[in-house]
């Protein structure tokens, strides 16, 4: 199934895009789509302490089931305001 | 006028306010914040920011703390925009409005929500300085997180 | 445009404020407090009020609370203008723009302002309400009283 | 020596003007001039436990000296913002 990944802020300088498409063998969670970013783009690893993630632009946990044309996003920590 | 926002162009609080009093007649205290751009942070001299938002989701997490604060503070009424792109020094990043019929409870809501911004919604900025530029990163996200909000309603009713 | 004003004018909180934020570009932080007429008090429907004040003293009392924030929150850079006359439902009798590189200062500013305020500024309201009108009386004024200013910085920095 | 006293707010309306000149015998304070103009209108003695008193547009005390053209003002509890 695919997902589109979103990515923000440094997250999304690290990766090079802001946006992408994974392949990901059902069933999966978010925690699948992360591993299998980080397997091609190891320098994002050391953000999965301190990120969050969304779902469909919905705050998700890395545990989350996540279907076929799902949103995931990772987003570094914030600095709005 | 949309109670929360997230936009690229320029904030006007004077429209924000009207739209916050409007209609409450009952409400004699009206608190705002407003957050300028600085020209130095952390003994860089900036030379602009640029914010970058995950917009639908930032708009709900605005959304979601104004849901919070008329729970706490019930009958305020509060209206929170936040602009994105590049915004020069002395520009508006944020701004809030809450007016109640309490004073107290119009400063701890926008107190609370300016802290709520800065806790969970998912904008970031990159701060171009002399010699450089880099991405601010500040408090990881999670809106179910009762600590800090906690601390957030803290600040605020202290 | 004056930092403190007492005035039969609108007040105009945009230009007091663009007034407090310029020159000021190390302060990111910016609230403001706005009071509005009320449409209702104690139990009583007002249909206007009217301000009265002893001008030169109430100028005065202005600048003495901003001297005091100035004293209390160092750099805090702050405006205050009240309006007397007729005021009408929903029109501002008071503003007060705080501005400082702390949120935590421009707010607590801003709450100690309006505290001030009402214990020593030389005005007064009376309301008009349906059926007959009343002068409002508050506060002893006493600027030297410690006691009612020490209550004004504990509601302001609680 | 000629004083100018200053009434507000209900004070003034009790005294039906907010404005008079009263003569009062040097030395004067504050206190003088209350008692001179209470002696006339004792519907306002009931406001001297709460009423704040100003010569020449400062706060002062009962006991504060007055001078022949000075303004003194009496202030019954304020109530602005």
């Amino acid at each position: 199934m695919r997902v589109t990944v979103k990515l923000f802020a440094r997250l999304r300088d690290l990766a090079g895009t802001g946006e992408l498409i994974r392949e990901v063998a059902a069933p999966a969670t978010v925690q699948t789509v992360w591993n299998s970013l980080t397997a091609e783009m190891p320098s994002l690893v050391k953000y999965e302490g301190t990120m969050s993630v969304a779902v469909n632009a919905e705050y998700a946990r890395m545990a989350a089931a996540v279907h076929d044309g799902d949103e995931v996003a990772f987003l570094p920590p914030v600095s709005g305001g | 006028m949309a109670l929360a926002a997230v936009t690229r162009d320029p904030l006007d609080l004077q429209a924000l306010m009207r739209d916050i009093a409007e209609g409450g007649a009952g409400d004699g205290a009206v608190a705002a914040f407003t957050g300028l751009v600085r020209d130095h942070n952390q003994g860089r001299k900036v030379r602009f920011l640029e914010y970058e938002a995950y917009e639908p989701l930032a708009l709900r997490a605005l959304g979601r703390i104004i849901d919070e604060a008329r729970e706490t503070w019930p009958g305020v009424r509060v209206g929170m925009h936040h602009r994105i792109g590049r915004l020069e020094i002395g520009e508006a990043s944020i701004i809030i409005v809450a007016a109640s019929a309490h004073r107290a409870h119009a400063f701890a809501t926008c107190r609370y929500a300016i802290e709520r911004v800065k806790q969970i919604v998912p904008i970031w900025k990159r701060e171009h300085f002399e010699g450089g530029e880099v991405w601010l990163e500040g408090a990881t996200a999670d809106p179910d997180d009762e600590k800090t909000k906690l601390a957030a309603y803290r600040i605020a009713c202290a």
